[in-house]
């Protein structure tokens, strides 16, 4: 069936609150409200005002005392109504949700799910589209999960919500209208989950290797239609979670296409892009390139307001399919 | 025609304040229309940037100050040159009271070069003389309002600082850290919280466990004022900076007030308080209708004079809306500058792609470079 | 040698609050005994982590908890089966009293395998049953406390939670927010100012513009007591813990108290206070000499009685410091297991390079797999 | 002559303090008790309150206040006591101070320094280790410096407190007292500034470059010395500052030696060795490299407290040293 991304969140968080009487979900404007982009929609009229709270604008608050009920043995959902404002909570993240099951020597495990929109939206300028992504990727102790579509906003979600420890969860605001088809038995499977850590490929391919999450996934597979028209075939590797980064799917598919690009929409410094090519560097696949791995990514500025500007800000198809001729050497 | 009048207002709620603004109030008529035209002009400006949005002709979010008008123009009169403000993201009234044109404001919306950030900062970040912004981020105006008014206290300027913030935005952790501090420190800043019942979606009852947002600097003075009345406002401001600028800093005011749309223009507004609730306000207690009944009831001004004021600000709106649609955006080069207050050259600003390295050089007047 | 005897302590300050714990205070001989061992044993644990750090056995931090020992014997002396305790980085006394050996806190302090951490988390870091930790940023724990209580309330345990900050933590935003919070839902948590009048070196009247932090909750119903009273601090908690019980809380609860050594063990913690005032608290206010001096006065223990307890003190954390010193640290295999709480499999953790790819594996409880 | 860094980082905020009256510096105890690690000693004595102030531990309150004095026109230094502590404060450095002069068109720059120690210390754990120079590195708007030697904490700091934007200074607990040779003329001169934004090489080479900032310059120059003795030669190359990164400086080195490493205390996803890797594959140089770039990184892990586990996190010499004659492929 057609599902929307929007959806398939929803669906996921009201199949592991029924699953689990010890999930809750916790946010702004979550529960009456049915969420800024309505993703909880449906979920305090089900669940009541025990399991959707809505907190007042106070993201280290909220997010410390969501880390506190998780200590405790609840399975917090922390909406971040997006993830710009995870900065005014990102010490409790970091520093108590993600750091305490080692620090406690494997005492104390914290299940939580911080999700929310990620990124760039539409004309919401530098201070609300900031990409998080390497950010927190770069932290042992969560787990960075950033789905494309809606198979694996469900997938994914469910494993999160599951999982034991700490996974910050980057959705796309843009990405929450999107339809795609889903198939019938993962819909209808409750226990429908996708293994954190593993990406996906999207679209095989044999001479170059395109490597995304989220959003940017859709551009590759626009720039692979675009350059298939020419004769060319992407191979499109969906990361799903850029902690713990799945490096192999991405070695093997470079082994075998010998050229790799990587399309995030967040800044090029430290960037996911740039961990990929370092890791692709440090392994045996690297030998086996035919031309330097190339990283588009957001351009190296906050995000501007007027939409000519935006627009050229972020890696679009056409970007995408000028950087892989280059790459082949074709024009 | 009068040319003053003395009104009363509905006297302030005070907390731990030794003196109170006096409830009468005298008003000239030269004061009764200039306020008037400016209450109106935002009205109207706002008015245009709703219907810009539903043009789509304004993208992302557009946060309306209608209904508040009172508000950022009962404050500005009460303030001294040199004063300054900051507040949040509903910021084109402020805007405009602090010096930009309805079309700079309006052209900022639409992401126009003529717009006041020349289209790169948008709804939430508009900037003009002694004003800070427009911030997105529900909270942050407040310690740098506190930064600003002790900047204004280094400098000894006798100015103060206006930071504002909204019911919502009250119960934000980093405003307790600056009321601290600003205590310790005798800053020259009013918090002012605009309480329009609603932070997005949530009433205040359910934001706040206390809702006095007056009373909420602990032993710092605080006053609550009708921030439907802009002479009220304007009292109430005076008395607040008078205590800054006596070194009795800060003060904490709250104003009770209403906005009429949703909280951004995608928000239609009425899932979480009725039509019925909207309509009351609008009918008994808009800022400028009541303040329109009161000034022609003193014979200060001529309905003919206001309504030919109106006229002008249509007109001055209309123009205004037409220069934001058909304004061209900034040049693309814009993209790459102004990133730094420095030239930094060629090829520094990397763009999509490691094959696109894009030039820096500063076109703004970076006012503190020097 | 009498069974039970009363005692009249000082009255505690009230905030908002409309019952209060009684001043008289009932204590049997048998917790007479637990009280004084409990709070003894502190002191000598602290004096040797003291000597241990001057030793160079301890390494980084070491906040030393003398002077304050009738706040985490006093309260867990209140709590019942269930409730729980978060604390920041001053946390020794309170891993002991909530479960730890001295041994384990100070193999802790040591880095050695036997530590209530197997030597991983450091003197900041330690947890036990019920116990959420040794926190080591300044007011994290306060929201985290919320949590906890949410978790209680979630769970309709009928228990509460003790969330512990000092007078420097008190001015932190989050604790504003998390208190917001608590009210807004009636969580079951008491926030505990432990006001020892300086945070680092800096006295309470420069960080804080109230330092009444009882009052500090706004609406939030407070208590003031004086933290060097064992019982004194044994009844406020009980009577703050029963406010949550009835579903009356939060409570915000202020001890007054002192810490003796400087903040960490490598400030002399004289710069910014006199040796005098020092002197003054440990000779009139000390809370274990005083308590000593109580029930002796009192007749529900012989002096004798407590000698031997001292020996039998002494001799366990002697015990425990040579444990301390000559147990080993965990394997290095361990550096990279428990980071999260499943097995990973080989290779899976990146050493300093990347020709080193270790192992991940749990070896820890993970209490909140399941 | 001797200076230590702790010296000369105070040296400098003094005679920019004397030189300029809208410098002042905030932060917790930076005052009355001479700053936590002494890094202020003297200044409160010299200044007074007004241009010394100590706050109380909020940091996104004080770095806040600190942000907004910046607009209107003072000069803030704003301390953290440690950078770990800058994660409550991160959404003032970043959205506050890093983004509003593009937001504002150019019209509002914001001259603010936050400095303070960054990274792993002795013995502190966890929660007190993490090195923030990738995170803050990939934001534009900020500068990001790191100073290793005293010459580059006088130099780079009164630099940084003379520049008209946000900057980031991350210094080295571990590192305050010690001595470096510094030249007297340095020292005499209070004009005496380093460029942001230009990397040194400490140690010429030709074998193999080694790129670090911070404490590893001196563990690379420590390597250097113990490969030395066995005839091979590193170019040391100290970054000085993360953003803007000499990548040109680094290039030209590679182009030379053929090899490059990276050595760093941070976390290795996402880390500046992950750029360097990346920028070096966008590059002409690439195509010099005789071995692939090699990222030595603090391990992938919270830092632990035991002292043995706590060496084995962080690359040492002899891990330099091992991980260059792979790349040179002697034994
Ligand atoms: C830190 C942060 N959290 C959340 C948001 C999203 N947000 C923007 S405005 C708003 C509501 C603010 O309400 P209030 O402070 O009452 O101001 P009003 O909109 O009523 O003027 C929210 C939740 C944000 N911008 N920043
Ligand atoms: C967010 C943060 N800022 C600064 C510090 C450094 N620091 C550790 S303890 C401390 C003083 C805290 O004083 P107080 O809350 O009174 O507790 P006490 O040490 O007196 O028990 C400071 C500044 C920190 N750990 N976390
Ligand atoms: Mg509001
Ligand atoms: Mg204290």
């Amino acid at each position: 069936a057609q599902v929307t991304v929007r959806d398939a969140l929803n669906g996921a968080m009201d199949e592991e609150m029924a699953r689990d009487e010890r999930v809750f979900l916790l946010g702004e404007e979550v529960a009456q409200y049915d969420g800024a982009y309505k993703v909880s929609r449906g979920l305090w009229k089900k669940y009541g005002d025990k399991r959707v709270m809505d907190t007042p604008i106070t993201e280290s608050g909220f997010a410390g005392i969501a880390v506190g009920a998780a200590f405790a043995g609840l399975r917090p959902i922390c909406e971040f109504m997006t993830f710009n404002f995870s900065m005014q909570a990102i010490d409790q993240v970091i520093n108590s949700a993600a750091k305490t099951f080692y620090m406690s020597a494997g005492l104390m495990n914290v299940p939580i799910v911080f999700r929310g929109p990620n990124g760039a939206a539409a004309g919401v300028a530098a201070q609300h589209s900031q990409c998080f992504a390497s950010w927190y990727s770069s932290c042992p102790g969560l787990k960075v999960v950033s789905p494309y579509s809606s198979e694996d906003a469900r997938g994914l979600l469910k494993a999160s919500i599951r999982d034991p420890d700490p996974v910050v969860f980057l959705e796309n605001e843009l990405m929450y209208g999107t339809p795609f088809e889903v198939k019938d038995e993962m819909l209808q499977d409750r226990d429908f989950v996708l293994p954190l850590g593993k990406a996906k490929i999207e679209r095989p391919g044999k001479h170059v290797t395109l490597v995304a999450f989220s959003r940017p996934v859709g551009i590759c597979l626009e720039a692979a239609d675009l350059l298939a028209a020419e004769g060319i075939e992407c191979e499109v590797v969906n990361l799903r979670t850029v902690r713990p980064l799945d490096i192999d799917t991405v070695l093997q598919s470079v082994t075998k296409t010998h050229h790799c690009l990587t399309v995030e929409q967040g800044w090029p410094q430290c960037g996911i892009g740039s961990e990929i090519a370092a890791r692709i560097m440090e392994s045996p696949a690297f030998y086996e390139l035919d031309y330097p791995v190339t990283r588009l990514c957001g351009a190296d500025l906050p995000m501007p307001y007027a939409k000519s500007l935006e627009d050229a800000s972020l890696p679009t198809a056409g970007d995408v399919a000028a950087a892989v001729k280059k790459a082949l050497n074709v024009s | 025609l009068s040319t003053e009048h003395t009104f009363e207002t509905k006297p302030s709620l005070m907390h731990r304040a030794e003196t109170e603004p006096s409830a009468t109030v005298s008003l000239t008529r030269d004061d009764a229309l200039k306020l008037y035209r400016r209450m109106q002009t935002i009205r109207r400006m706002e008015t245009a940037a709703g219907n810009l949005y539903k043009e789509k002709a304004i993208r992302g979010f557009c946060h309306l100050y209608s209904g508040q008008e009172a508000n950022c123009v009962g404050m500005k009169a009460a303030l001294i040159e040199g004063d300054s403000v900051i507040t949040a993201y509903r910021c084109h009234g402020w805007t405009y009271e602090m010096g930009a044109a309805p079309k700079e404001v309006l052209a900022e919306l639409t992401g126009k070069v003529s717009g006041c950030a020349r289209g790169k900062g948008g709804s939430m970040h508009m900037y003009a003389p002694n004003f800070y912004g427009g911030n997105g981020i529900v909270g942050a105006q407040c310690p740098m309002g506190a930064g600003i008014a002790l900047a204004h206290k280094y400098n000894k300027t006798g100015n103060v600082c206006l930071t504002l913030y909204g019911d919502g935005a009250a119960n934000q952790g980093q405003l307790f850290e600056a009321m601290n501090m600003a205590a310790l420190w005798d800053l020259p800043v009013i918090f002012i919280c605009e309480n329009n019942h609603y932070g997005m979606g949530t009433a205040v009852s359910r934001s706040s466990h206390n809702t006095d947002y007056y009373t909420r600097g602990d032993l710092i003075q605080g006053i609550k004022v009708d921030g439907m009345d802009v002479l009220a406002v304007r009292e109430a401001t005076r008395w607040a900076a008078e205590q800054c600028r006596n070194g009795n800093g800060p003060v904490v005011m709250e104003t009770e007030t209403y906005r009429y749309s949703g909280h951004s223009m995608s928000d239609p507004g009425t899932s979480y308080r009725t039509r019925a609730e909207i309509q009351e306000v609008r009918q008994n207690r808009d800022p400028i209708t009541s303040f329109r009944d009161k000034i022609l009831g003193a014979d200060l001004v001529t309905a003919d004079e206001l309504k030919e004021m109106d006229t002008e600000i249509r007109k001055e709106i209309d123009d205004a809306v037409h220069a934001a649609k058909t304004d061209p955006e900034i040049g693309m080069e814009h993209l790459s500058y102004d990133i730094y207050s420095d030239d930094l050259g060629h090829n520094m600003v990397r763009g999509v792609s490691p094959f696109v390295q894009l030039p820096h050089k500063v076109t703004g007047q970076a006012v503190n470079r020097k």
